[in-house]
């Protein structure tokens, strides 16, 4: 473990600045170290001041948490050690700024005091670099090239002479009061050839699943933790031909994603909570004229304004149930950075499939975090357009809203035959308003017949999986998870499993509809199944019960930040004992 | 403007209007077909938005494409059509609840955004649809159901508002006057830019203001100057007189002239958009 | 049956008018006659032109449905014919105008053409007064006395002697042309002596129950088929010293309420669907601040617009899971009348107690229907009071969100001591903003224990019951309902009971938080268990599920319209078959 | 408007304010206390409501009542605080984004209702708490995160809007001008019926107007007639100088004052409400 397998975190006032990029360059040049990387990062809510926290996690092979401790922990101030001192790893390294001494460091631990501060504002009279001067004492601790850094350093301020002579001055700096000191602990870097791999955040990969999935129009307002997509739709999208918009609230921004779709575009919206909670209205309206339509939420602590920059897992009751009357609607939930992109295909795909609207169930965590991926090559990507109606075939005349066999009906697009009024009111095949007893029925039956469609959706996209099944056939724990919970869960199954615990896991990403035989058969299969998720209701429990009559094990904690993996471990523990009392 | 009654069929769909005998929605409607047949516009390439009241049902009552979105939210569905396609003709149908209560940021915001389409409220001064209410325009002495020893509010005048609102043509019309009504809608869609049509269409079931619009409506004096923004705010709020006629005419970049400065604006800083090379460039 | 004992069916197009208020009169009639009455209406969502079409039953005894089929129908025009014959009982009575002559009426029924249009138009000169005649040919072939009539109209139009003198003439009219028939059927009105008894219709029960609670600002924004209750607010609100509002939006509505309450009103809102999603972000908020409000949501068909004067139970989703983030609410329905004003009192009650949005679900069927109800003492309800700061006892300073044990904290009152703010982000017992890892967990906790209060609601307002298990202990079929379905269950497990069949019933008023152990336990005594409601997806039966982990069968029907006593009773047979067959 | 520290220091609540240093919101905090005291109104009687955004933590740093309720909702929260209590002294407060974006169909019909309250407007120019984005006043030329090729549409002027909506007491400033913010404040809370104070209030952080605004406010001219509705439309969006002080001033009856207006029409008509009676009356 000590050597290319640790977790690092840095933290500091987000006042002093620079916190986050350090953790960023750490990322980086691990990466470039041939290391697979996976960082998590928590903010205040707060424009100016309170502490930021970066953590990187690396090893040689893929990472699925941002690890539970601190191998290594970097403090800018002293109040960043009160707040992290709880999560260090009892015999990990502590690096701070000598302008501090830190209070109840365990005897095991190893400190690095070292004078950043002094050296950036006094020696080099520059306090900007500060972070640099850290990031060479570090190249100094582990092992890590500085000329890793360095080439960072010029990539990133490219074509600004200036500030990469002084940053590299800074790193250089730390880098010899560094190797002053006596390396007194194990850690290390060995550096390994490099891989081919990206490094993404969330969000990233979900604007670029929506340009490759065909996004033509996005429109959205402002909100935590989904601004950048929006900012990055501004920026990008006119270049691939599309037109964001930035408009005037949520409502507005769902809106204008159905007329844009009715036209014939592509379009989705991004948001979190408050804003998903405005859209409820236009949703319905969606399900109901059968508009295909996506919406990211990217969920954080709730309810009502909650904790703007935390993460939670509790908007699913408002995604798989929010809207009047008998909304269908497809509810996907990716869990990693990768999976951000894909899903985000997916559920255009889906969206255009089934004319229906799809929400994609994002976190703060998974939003803002980074991970070393796979490259992805667009060229293998299938990507479905709507059936549309282009005047052919319909000799009894067009109507819009067909019933079908798949509860599908070819869409007409202004500009093109077919003219029709896209209905919020009940209607009949025409698209007429009609209130008949028996009308109301099939069409409802028409609407959810859709639902049955994309549980199908493997047949359109060969591969596409809407759960994994990982582990035995029965075993005397399983354990569902979906969201960016699943990462913990893979990682504490595998440790369970080393343990010699008998233990299986069902990740869900289709949340809705529900998969509900494989649901069925996974929970009849195990001897106890726990449902851990980040929410206080048991959301995505409630529903398996809803769906299935089965009972499952709730496992809920509200605290902001993802669980991790040995709490995961803990209940697996737990319920395997009472599994193997009972069997 | 002559248009022959042959051409006005191609509008009409075989859906006959739920209106009550007399409402004024239907000059609107007749109007419309004409306007439409003036400028003689394919079907297809119109797609009528309409909110919820007697007013929404509108587009099904056509053979053009329509889109019957919730109250209030004309606006955001039209600016998304328009951002898909800005080539389609677009109309929006509103009524004065769905344009002033529910809808009113939403108004504001697509007048300053001058998309370029054609806002036909339709005033019957309450909501119709719900029996009789009263609405952001009904007269302060108006008994409604809801407001039956008046109301604690002000009135509003929807022309002064979308003037200053960042409309470019704001005009005002009576349905009962169906060819003058057609007119203006002809101008209001030639207008390249936002533009407000407010039509007097009285509710004869819940308040009929034939008659009081009859006496109150009067045409724009010759010379009137309709680029006078503030005198048209003005000529717009006159307690006296609905003035009808074109209030004003102003000029700025539409919305949908911005969409190719922007994209070019952004290809000229970052290149045109190559998904595999952004990705790519996010190598370690 | 026959004798004080049918159902009355009344039809035609809105355009000619009248058809409701022929309903009407018809029901206070039998009212007068010492009869029960239960009316149920229909109308087109259009202003003018469609049919429109009411439903009287009456009996001796309570009725809890609007009766399966119309023993006598009542048609003004040969469309009315057509729509109804299919709910038109085989041997029953059509009274139609004679105007024009209905097609393929069964032999065994009895028929009694009547120029209704002809006197009123031609021979009276009032085209207005046909539902008059036809209410004097009423009374002259069922013998219900024409007094009451003629006392009916003397105090409808009191002050207008002008209307009632041609009204009298009307009636008479109508009852010197029937007495001309040869009576043919069976039916009959034996006056009993008069029942102290109300006639009410849900929404206005409603209006009462909120003034009864002490409601003092209520704001609203008119939609089908909420806009009575503003308008009744609108106008009788103020001579209770309230301040009623009639806003620009439903966002605002439920904005208002909060504002109010946060001043120390009590305050309510009333919707239908559209509305009720718009006032979703809201919701999450009132529950994050602690804010007491009621929110009467009358379902209507969805999704989105759907059909805005039809009936429907498919709101239940948003109102039990709707809005971002973990968001304790109570919900409760009413299912009778009577229901509707005792439930408005609880609600307020409740609201008060636990510092709580609390959701009522009405529905189009029962807003608009009228019903016969005991007379409502006043000076019998508990009326319960929010716990006020008052600058007492507080020793170690005001804390709003105090965490107790119940998790209810005293609330200061603007304008008296203890000054806070209201908080929307989470927040420590002060209310200050507060990302705390811990606090989110214990405030979270807090927020949901007072729904445990919720569940003892019963402490503060002794004989309350959140739900009544009808029947035995243990039977074949068991069936759950809630709201207006609750009327057809009743009836048809009566009859069921009659048939010799083991069955019983547990009706939920208190929908959420859910009595689980009472659910479990009645699911568990029950060889089968039905669920029926007016939704597509099984609402309610999937809450049941979900809280419960057990399997209940759902029973759904989406037509507009309510169940019919027949279809729960075949439902009802066939289950029990199949338990029987499993026992 | 002599008002010494110590009075100032009963508003000021415990919590330390979490802007950034610099921040012009300081400014319309101290300006608020000063007119608090000023007035010398009890804490407990000032009910302060706001919305999301920087602006939107005003509540906590006073020792007032609060609701700090969402993003641009505040006006739904004031009426109904009004309507339960109107004797509460009410101040809402809202960022650009909160007033004009969001929040502007609230905004539009609580100065119709002409509500008793103060709105301190305080623009920044953008959307600070999500960290940049162009809000309805953002200039057009102005690039921000979320319009780097400049925007779409036309800023929006809140005064003129607020005078055209019905509000009957619309000042501006500055809030480097702290006294004088002050003083603006006292008159506006003063004022019975909808006031708006629009505050020039500079985000540091993330696009500094200090230097720009400095140069660009004047102080309304001696004469300045305020009564003159059209001419203060023009003062206020006078595209050469930001004119403060206060630019309208009119009287029409207040929401507080209808209330029990109608209350007694009500009861004239229809007796006070005696609800045993009413239900007795619907016997059969
Ligand atoms: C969100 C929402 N709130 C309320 C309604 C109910 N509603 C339907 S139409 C209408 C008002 C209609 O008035 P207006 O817009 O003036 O149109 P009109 O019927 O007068 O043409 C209302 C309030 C609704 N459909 N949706
Ligand atoms: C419904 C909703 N949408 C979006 C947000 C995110 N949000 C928080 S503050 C803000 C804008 C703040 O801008 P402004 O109102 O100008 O206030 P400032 O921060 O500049 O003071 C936004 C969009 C939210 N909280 N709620
Ligand atoms: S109710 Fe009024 S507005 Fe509606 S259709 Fe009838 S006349 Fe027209
Ligand atoms: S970000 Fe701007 S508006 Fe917000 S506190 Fe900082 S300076 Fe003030
Ligand atoms: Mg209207
Ligand atoms: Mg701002």
């Amino acid at each position: 473990m000590p050597v290319n397998e640790f977790t690092i975190r840095v933290g500091g006032d987000t006042l002093e600045g620079g916190i986050i990029r350090t953790g960023e360059f750490l990322a980086h040049a691990l990466a470039r170290c041939g290391l697979e990387i996976f960082t998590f990062r928590t903010y205040p809510a707060e424009i100016k001041g309170g502490q930021a926290m970066i953590q990187v996690r690396t090893a040689e092979y893929p990472v699925y948490s941002h690890g539970d401790e601190a191998d290594i922990l970097i403090c800018f101030d002293e109040e960043s050690w009160e707040v992290h001192r709880d999560e260090f790893r009892y015999d990990g390294v502590l690096i701070h700024d000598s302008k501090f001494e830190p209070k109840g460091v365990p005897g095991t631990a190893t400190v690095y005091g070292i004078p950043f501060s002094e050296i950036a504002k006094i020696r080099l009279r520059n306090p900007m670099a500060k972070n640099m001067t850290i990031l060479g004492s570090f190249s100094a601790l582990f092992g890590l090239p500085p000329s890793v850094f360095e080439g960072l350093i010029e990539s990133y301020w490219a074509g600004r002479p200036h500030i990469v002579q002084s940053n590299l001055t800074a790193l250089k700096a730390g880098y010899e009061e560094a190797k002053k000191l006596e390396k007194k602990d194990p850690f290390w870097v060995e550096p390994r050839p490099m891989r081919d791999r990206l490094i993404l955040s969330g969000n990233e990969a979900i604007c670029y699943g929506a340009v490759a999935a065909g996004c033509k129009v996005f429109a959205g307002y402002p909100i935590t933790p989904s601004s950048d997509i929006l900012e990055w739709m501004m920026t990008h999208l006119p270049r691939f031909g599309g037109t964001p918009l930035q408009v005037e609230d949520e409502i507005s921004a769902i809106g204008a994603v159905l007329g844009a779709s009715f036209a014939g575009a592509k379009a989705m919206t991004a948001t979190s909570g408050p804003g998903f909670s405005l859209m409820t209205e236009f949703i319905s309206h969606a399900a109901m004229a059968e508009i295909p339509c996506v919406i990211l939420n990217n969920q954080r602590a709730g309810p009502s304004t909650g904790m703007p920059t935390k993460t939670e897992q509790s908007d699913l009751y408002q995604a798989v149930y929010g809207g009047h009357g008998d909304v269908p609607r497809i509810v996907l939930a990716p869990s990693t950075v990768q999976g951000c992109f894909y899903v985000t295909v997916h559920a255009f795909n889906l969206a255009e499939r089934c004319q229906l609207p799809v929400i994609i169930l994002g976190d703060q965590a998974l939003a803002h975090r980074t991970e070393t991926i796979l490259p992805i090559d667009l060229n293998s990507l299938i990507i479905i357009n709507r059936d549309v109606y282009r005047g052919d075939g319909a000799e009894d005349g067009y109507r819009r809203y067909r019933l079908t066999e798949t509860g599908v009906s070819p869409m007409a697009i202004p500009g093109g035959p077919g003219a029709y009024s896209a209905e919020g009111l009940e209607h009949n095949e025409e698209g007429h308003p009609n209130w008949d007893q028996e009308n109301h029925m099939t069409m409802t039956q028409k609407r959810f017949r859709k639902l049955e469609l994309a549980l199908r959706y493997e047949e359109d996209y060969p591969g596409f999986q809407g759960y994994r099944w990982y582990g035995p056939e029965r075993a005397d724990v399983g354990v569902i998870v979906w969201g960016s919970t699943a990462g913990a869960v893979r990682e504490a199954t595998y440790l369970a499993e080393k343990e010699g615990l008998s233990v299986a896991a069902l990740h869900m990403s289709t949340l809705y509809p529900l998969h509900r035989e494989v649901v069925r058969r996974f929970i009849l299969s195990m001897g106890r199944v726990l449902l851990p998720e980040l929410n206080y209701t048991g959301q995505f429990a409630h529903l398996v019960r809803g769906e299935t009559g089965l009972d499952v094990v709730s496992y809920n904690r509200v605290t902001g930040v993802p669980f991790k993996v040995r709490e995961i471990l803990d209940a697996i523990r737990d319920l395997a004992r009472e599994a193997v009392a009972a069997r | 403007m002559a248009v022959d009654a042959k051409v006005r069929e191609k509008y009409k769909s075989e859906v006959k209007p739920i209106w009550c005998p007399g409402c004024g929605d239907f000059g609107v409607l007749t109007a419309t077909f004409m306007a439409l047949g003036a400028l003689n516009l394919p079907p297809e390439q119109v797609v009528i938005v309409s909110g919820i009241g007697c007013s929404g049902r509108f587009p099904g009552f056509t053979t053009c494409y329509g889109f019957h979105s919730l109250h209030g939210r004309t606006m955001p569905v039209a600016l998304g059509v328009k951002a898909a396609n800005p080539d389609l003709t677009v109309i929006a149908v509103g009524g004065d609840g769905d344009t002033l209560a529910i809808g009113g940021n939403h108004f504001m915001h697509a007048c300053r955004r001058n998309i370029n389409l054609t806002y036909l409220l339709l005033d019957n001064n309450l909501y119709a649809l719900t029996k009789g209410q009263a609405s952001p325009t009904s007269f302060p002495t108006q008994v409604t159901d809801s407001t039956p020893f008046g109301s604690y509010e002000a009135d509003v005048e929807p022309c002064a508002l979308a003037i200053l609102f960042g409309a470019t043509f704001v005009a005002r019309e009576f349905s009962a006057r169906a060819k003058k009504t057609a007119e203006i809608i002809v101008q209001a869609i030639e207008h390249p830019g936002f533009s407000l049509v407010h039509i007097l269409s009285p509710c004869v079931t819940f308040f009929d203001t034939y008659d009081l619009y009859k006496q109150k409506i009067a045409e724009l004096p010759e010379g009137y100057d309709p680029t006078d923004l503030y005198g048209a705010v003005r000529t717009a709020t006159d307690p006296e007189r609905k003035w009808v006629g074109v209030l004003y005419r102003g000029h700025r970049p539409t919305f949908e002239e911005m969409i190719p400065k922007i994209r070019q604006k952004a290809e000229e800083k970052l290149g045109p958009g190559d998904l595999q090379a952004m990705l790519d460039r996010r190598r370690v």
